[in-house]
């Protein structure tokens, strides 16, 4: 028998190690500019550490980066250990995991440097664009070479949510990134006006819906389970919950757009099949929660249950907010408030931030070598202090929002406004602070992880898991 | 009436017999029970019924006391009048309950859950309707199986026509508290009901009928996120209520005078009580579900069965997991284990925050004051001095009329001027922008920033005054 | 007018709606019979795991298809109310347009009367009821402040109109108009003349530095007393007399027909020091006031010509 | 509003390319077993390391 043959971790430990380092960064940048949001003359008078130039590297770090290696490392983990065979070709996965630490340093580099497309989430130049696509199309090919030269002949559910992940993304870069370059670092969209604005929120949108969303059921899909030690709840759910979502998402870019310039046809439409989304959102959440019926017991005592758990709580909760707040009515208020910011940070913190910390806390020890976390004690409270952390920053956030659209909206006897936009501005003061408490803590959370992380690495030492020879034969 | 599905062995044999892909929700008729929680149960569904339905009744100096004005956007409570700017309370408001809510789960479990939630109480005045029309639960299963009939019609009839008469008289109240109660009356006297108020009324009210009527456990099993939440706040030393395994196992059922250690018998006569009683139909001796919504009914029912066969009750009770793995004597040791930590580092939270809602609600200023700069005219030069513009807005959101005096300091030598006469008076509830004028003796205000303040003063109530900051440029 | 270019784009957006819809729906239906498995692959079903599992089929709770089915329905029922497939503008016939017009009617209904009711009074007894001032002072701060200043009493370039010194005229009609139609006022298109030459012509060219100097020691001598150098002063007198008259007046009293300043009182729209005046002669000046007639309406501009009008009195 | 003629033939292919992908789903037998795959992820025991794995293949 040649070398016993092994799974690829070498590429999923590089992921998962700067999942939790992009996680720390991009928070970091969040509390700051959070708190730039408080005291205005917090940056050191650079023109690089101004608010402007701050926020897009909050978004990209934590979409792309902490997002990004958190799907590669699971994706990677997930589709060899489903399919029981080796990464299609190793070197095209080290080149991928290069590739995308190169675009998150170029990101790191011109974005403070002000050089951005101005595309909301796909801020980066097009130099960066066509690196991400030559990135993106090497990790399509290793992710679908290793299910096409799979040993079990069904492609777990998991692999269908990345498979849809990796494809839509593509198609979202590629469509949303048509710009004419006009100097090395500036270039200009290829559509304009409405039509501009509608493409640039149908990526927007999907952006969330595919990358935050579906790429994180498929992680949702094999960890929970693997975790809680039962079966999904009800697989032929997940087929149907899968092409429900992956069809009806795309069309939910225009609740975005609510009473703007935008056709009225194409709001109705957003809104509507938003309002369709939430059925097939709540079946995955269901099919999450209910796989623990019966290892209800195991949540007193498993941290990592806990944060997967509550993810799927958060999931559960930000897709019904989603929905309602797509309802023009409902919009009106809710539109350009900080409501908007409460809903996003619910779905980034508590669903994708709460299932990859999951994920990678279950990753690590089985990557090093170790039967568990370095210290267990540590994960509970880095789940106690992220989820204070979170109601913290969702709470003021609903409630300044609230008021916001309440005072925009107020006027007097006679209609003119009561307030101006400063005097709203000026009482979302105390909500400001509270906010950065929240993010502050959620991310004294992430580095309780990394200093958990890196105690578990230094005891274990990298280890690639054996492919099982047995099954292999059985399911061919 | 155990839930069969649990029980459907591997079937190996070919059969092309269709399963439902979803669960037809079988009907629990559930039996009705008396007992120490049960009546703590109706004493919490009394008060807060009471609360909500009493509520928009009571009046406040001519106003309804509770009322949540959306179209003027003021919410009176009792004396108490909220502005958008007074949502702070309510974010203490929401921390407060969050904290309530981890802090007595953390205790004693879904305490809220089987007690005090709107789909617990609404669930619980249905059943009691339905027992009071429809007999109890045997009669009520005998009923479902009954053919078509007249008696059958009458009796559904009467109680659907109950629910309804309850669910509409809910939603009306509901809407009472954003509408006041006279207006309502007058407007469903001619039919005129504005159409939000409409929605409201039949939306709400559907929605009681709905969840307490048909979706019942429901509710709790599948769609209710805190459902989730809270069993991650359960840990080792969290009262619920549980099965005492040791003490209950082998279960089987005996003659009243057998003594059970002879037959080799635990306590549980396998009666099957505690099933029939429970609310989301599941088997408590089946050890910790999520479905258990902690409403105790089958320590009720049990507790009457061990009365009857004259055994010490407690067989399914409170307790803790270390109780029942017996790591501390339950009897001594249970106080000093649910006081742990955990409890008193919530306790200390839960009081900070309650003392500060209460505090800040006792130092409440109803003065609120804005001051935006001009932004157009940085400086004017005029022959009397260097001269600044801001726009002061004053609002008094106390019911009572005061003036106002407004007053400057920051650079010494300063003065204003304004063309609206000061003091000014404002009337209860309402705001008024007015231009003033800051002007320095360009001696004392060298080129520069300077900060100054702006202090309104009411002047019948010292407590009633507001210091703003604001800056004056000089050239 | 349509939101599309031609009738093929109504249809193509339609048929993916209508196609996607029953999609959903097959999908949905399809689903809701769990076929049983048949012959021999039955055994790879009966799936040992280790943790010996009795739930075999678990079921799904019913209030979740219905929650699909009622979201799809809704969608139907919405697109066939309001504009969604393309050209169809939706049987309730409701348009963003639509809802913004009604919106303004409501507006109108209930704040019309309050402000036709001031219409018909004439300004000066609007300008003395208190009620119109405090109204008309809102109105104020949200429209006039952010160039004539919170107080009213302007700023360099925009006129203070608390002084009761009028570039185009006091009289109650004349502010109405300069409220109405702008200044200079724009013609019965309501589009006022735009000339890239300024309405105060820049003389530099023409006088030269010196004669500028001259002219601008005359016209401040008119009016302040201190640093003036009278030998400039009285060549000013001569120049001023050959140019400035024609608009400003012999006597340097101003014409409010043409809007030309007086120049005789101390009152400076862009700054009375030598260096200012220099530089206006030099350069020019060209101040418009923005014609608010279609914007707030006659109701609202009468009362706010009855605001300004009761300020300087 | 040219970008059209690029944006057509690129959404046709996208449908045609996801149809086909559905299409070899049914036919490829994926979706025929519905209620197995959830039990073979639980099978699948990632806590050996290879030293368990070499000794196991061994026997």
């Amino acid at each position: 028998m040649e070398a016993q043959a092994t799974y690829n971790y070498k590429v999923v430990r590089q992921f998962a190690v700067m999942t939790v380092v992009w996680g720390i960064v991009g928070m970091l940048v969040g509390v700051i500019i959070a708190a730039m949001l408080v005291w205005p003359d917090l940056n050191p008078g650079l023109p690089w550490l101004t608010y402007g130039r701050l926020r897009p590297l909050h978004t990209n770090a934590v979409i792309f980066a902490f997002g990004g290696c958190g799907l590669f490392a699971t994706s990677y983990y997930v589709v060899q250990r489903t399919c029981q065979v080796r990464l299609f070709c190793d070197k095209l996965a080290a080149f991928t995991f290069w590739g995308w630490q190169l675009v998150i340093l170029l990101a790191a580099i011109t974005l403070p440097l002000g050089y951005t497309s101005g595309k909301e989430y796909a801020e980066l130049e097009w130099p960066i664009d066509i690196l991400i696509t030559i990135v993106w199309v090497a990790y399509a090919l290793v992710f679908f070479g290793t299910i096409v030269k799979r040993k079990v002949k069904h492609i777990y559910v998991a692999n269908w949510f990345f498979g849809g992940f990796i494809l839509t993304v593509a198609i979202l870069h590629l469509v949303n990134s048509a710009e004419l370059p006009v100097t090395f670092w500036k270039s200009y969209s290829a559509y304009s006006g409405a039509q501009d604005a509608m493409v640039q929120w149908w990526y927007g949108h999907n952006a969330v819906g595919f990358f935050l969303t579906a790429g994180f059921l498929g992680i949702m899909y094999y960890f929970v389970p693997k975790q809680a030690g039962r079966p999904v709840y009800s697989y032929r759910l997940s087929v149907v919950h899968f092409w429900a979502l992956i069809f009806t998402y795309m069309w939910a870019g225009p609740h975005h757009l609510h009473y703007t310039a935008l056709p009225d046809w194409t709001q109705s439409l957003g809104m509507v099949f938003s309002l369709i989304l939430l059925a097939p959102s709540w079946g995955g959440m269901i099919n999450g929660i209910m796989t623990l019926s019966g290892a209800w017991h195991k949540l007193r005592d498993d941290p990592i249950l806990k944060f997967l758990v509550v993810s799927l709580s958060f999931y559960g909760m930000s897709t019904f907010e989603g929905p309602m707040m797509s309802i023009k009515t409902v919009n009106a208020l809710s539109h350009y408030t900080e409501w908007t910011v409460g809903h996003v940070h619910s779905g980034a913190l508590g669903w994708v931030g709460f299932i990859t910390i999951g994920a990678i806390y279950y990753l690590i020890p089985r990557l090093f070598g170790r039967d568990e976390m370095y210290s267990k004690k540590l994960v509970e409270t880095h789940f106690w202090v992220a989820t204070i952390g979170i109601v913290l920053y969702i709470a003021s956030m609903w409630i300044a929002g609230v008021m916001e659209g309440l005072m925009w909206r107020a006027f007097n006897s006679d209609g003119t406004l009561t307030y101006t936009f400063v005097e709203a501005l000026k009482q979302k003061y105390p909500y400001y602070i509270i906010r950065v408490l929240g993010g502050a803590l959620y991310l004294s959370g992430m580095i309780m992880m990394f200093y958990n992380v890196i105690k578990t690495i230094s005891a274990g030492k990298a280890v690639d898991a054996a492919i099982p020879a047995t099954n292999a034969a059985h399911h061919a | 009436m155990t839930n069969s599905f649990k029980n459907i062995p591997i079937k190996s044999e070919a059969s092309d017999a269709a399963d439902e892909l979803y669960e037809v929700r079988k009907k629990i008729q559930v039996r009705s029970v008396t007992g120490i929680f049960a009546t703590y149960r109706w004493l919490l569904v009394w008060i807060t019924q009471l609360v909500f339905y009493g509520m928009p009744w009571l009046t406040w100096n001519g106003r309804s006391a509770v009322l949540f004005d959306l179209t003027t956007r003021k919410f009176y409570i009792f004396g108490l009048i909220f502005w958008p700017q007074d949502l702070i309370y309510l974010a203490l408001l929401l921390m407060v309950s969050a904290f309530g809510l981890f802090w007595w789960t953390a205790i004693a479990g879904r305490l809220w859950c089987g007690y005090a939630c709107p789909q617990t109480v609404y669930t619980e005045i249905f059943m009691w309707i339905e027992e009071k029309i429809e007999g109890n639960h045997v009669a009520r299963q005998k009923l479902d199986k009954a053919p078509f009939s007249a008696r059958k019609l009458w009796l559904r009839g009467g109680k659907h026509a109950a629910w309804l008469a309850l669910s509409l008289w809910t939603g009306f109240t509901f809407v009472a508290y954003f509408t006041p109660l006279a207006t309502l009356f007058q407007e469903t006297a001619s039919w005129n009901f504005g159409p939000w108020e409409m929605f409201w009324i039949f939306f709400y009210g559907l929605a009681t009928y709905g969840n307490a009527g048909f979706l019942r456990e429901q509710v709790c099993k599948y769609m209710c996120p805190y459902a989730r939440f809270q069993s991650v706040m359960f840990d080792r030393d969290t009262l619920i209520i549980s099965y005492d395994t040791e003490r209950g196992e082998p279960r089987g059922s005996r003659k009243k005078s057998a003594d059970p250690a002879e037959l080799g018998l635990g306590s549980c006569i396998d009666c099957g009580i505690c099933v029939q009683v429970c609310p989301t139909g599941i088997d408590i001796r089946k050890g910790l579900q999520y479905e258990c919504i902690g409403c105790a009914a089958c320590i009720d029912g049990c507790d009457q069965v061990m009365e009857k066969m004259n055994y010490p009750k407690g067989l399914i009770r409170y307790t803790t997991e270390n109780a029942l793995e017996h790591a501390y004597d339950e009897k001594k040791g249970l106080m000093s284990h649910i006081l742990r930590p955990r409890i008193i580092l919530y306790t200390a939270i839960l009081a900070i925050l309650v003392a500060a809602m209460i505090g800040t609600l006792a130092v409440r200023n109803p003065l609120k004051v804005d001051v935006l700069r001009d932004r157009n005219t940085l400086v004017r030069e005029t022959a009397y001095g260097l001269e600044n513009v801001y726009t002061i807005n004053i609002i008094n959101t106390d019911e009572a009329v005061h003036s106002f005096s407004v007053d400057v300091d920051g650079i010494n030598g300063i003065k204003l001027a304004s063309d609206t006469k000061l003091p000014i008076q404002m009337t209860p509830g309402s705001t008024q922008k007015f231009s003033v004028r800051v002007i320095a003796d360009p001696a004392e205000a060298k080129p520069g920033t300077y900060e100054i303040h702006f202090k309104v003063q009411a002047l019948d109530t010292p407590a009633m005054s507001r210091v703003e900051e604001s800056s004056f440029i000089s050239r | 007018m349509s939101d599309f270019l031609g009738g093929f784009w109504s249809l193509y957006i339609s048929v993916i709606v209508i196609g996607g819809f029953i999609g959903l729906f097959i999908l949905l239906l399809s689903q809701n019979k769990v076929k049983k498995q048949t012959g021999e692959k039955v055994e790879t079903m009966g799936h040992v795991w280790d943790d010996t599992l009795e739930e075999y089929n678990n079921p799904l709770p019913r209030w979740w298809m219905w929650m699909f089915y009622g979201t799809l329905v809704f969608g139907v029922v919405y697109l066939a109310l309001y504009p969604g497939l393309g050209e169809y503008k939706g049987a309730y016939g409701w348009s963003s347009h639509g809802q913004y017009d009604k919106e303004v009617a409501v507006a109108e209904k209930t704040y019309g009367p309050i402000f036709n009711g001031y219409l018909k009074q004439p300004i000066a007894v609007v300008a003395k009821d208190e009620k119109a001032r405090k109204m008309g002072e809102r109105l104020f701060l949200t429209y006039c402040a952010q160039c004539h200043g919170s107080d009213a009493r302007g700023a360099k370039g925009f006129p203070n109109l608390r002084d009761a010194d009028w570039l185009w005229g006091g009289a109650p009609e004349t502010i109405e108009a300069t409220i109405l139609h702008g200044r200079p006022a724009a013609g019965p298109d309501g589009v006022q003349p735009v000339s890239d030459a300024p309405r105060m012509p820049a003389w530099g060219k023409i006088l030269g530095e010196e004669k500028v100097k001259d002219v601008a020691n005359y016209v401040r001598s008119l009016s302040q007393k201190e640093n003036i150098d009278a030998d400039r002063a009285t060549r000013g007198k001569e120049i001023f007399g050959q140019n400035c008259a024609a608009c400003h007046g012999a006597d340097a009293k101003g014409n409010q027909a043409l809007g030309a300043p007086n120049l005789s009182d101390d009152i400076w729209l862009y700054g009375g020091s030598q260096t200012t005046v220099v530089e206006t002669i030099t350069n020019g000046r060209n101040g418009v006031m923005p014609a608010k007639g279609d914007q707030l309406g006659a109701a609202k501009v009468h009362l706010l010509a009855a605001y300004v009008y009761g300020l300087s009195k | 509003m040219d970008i059209i003629y690029l944006l057509i033939p690129v959404s046709l292919l996208a449908v045609l390319l996801i149809s086909m992908l559905f299409w070899w789903a049914i036919k490829g037998g994926q979706f025929d077993d519905l209620e197995g795959p959830s039990f073979q992820i639980m099978m699948d025991d990632d806590r050996d390391t290879p030293e368990q794995s070499a000794q196991e293949s061994q026997r």
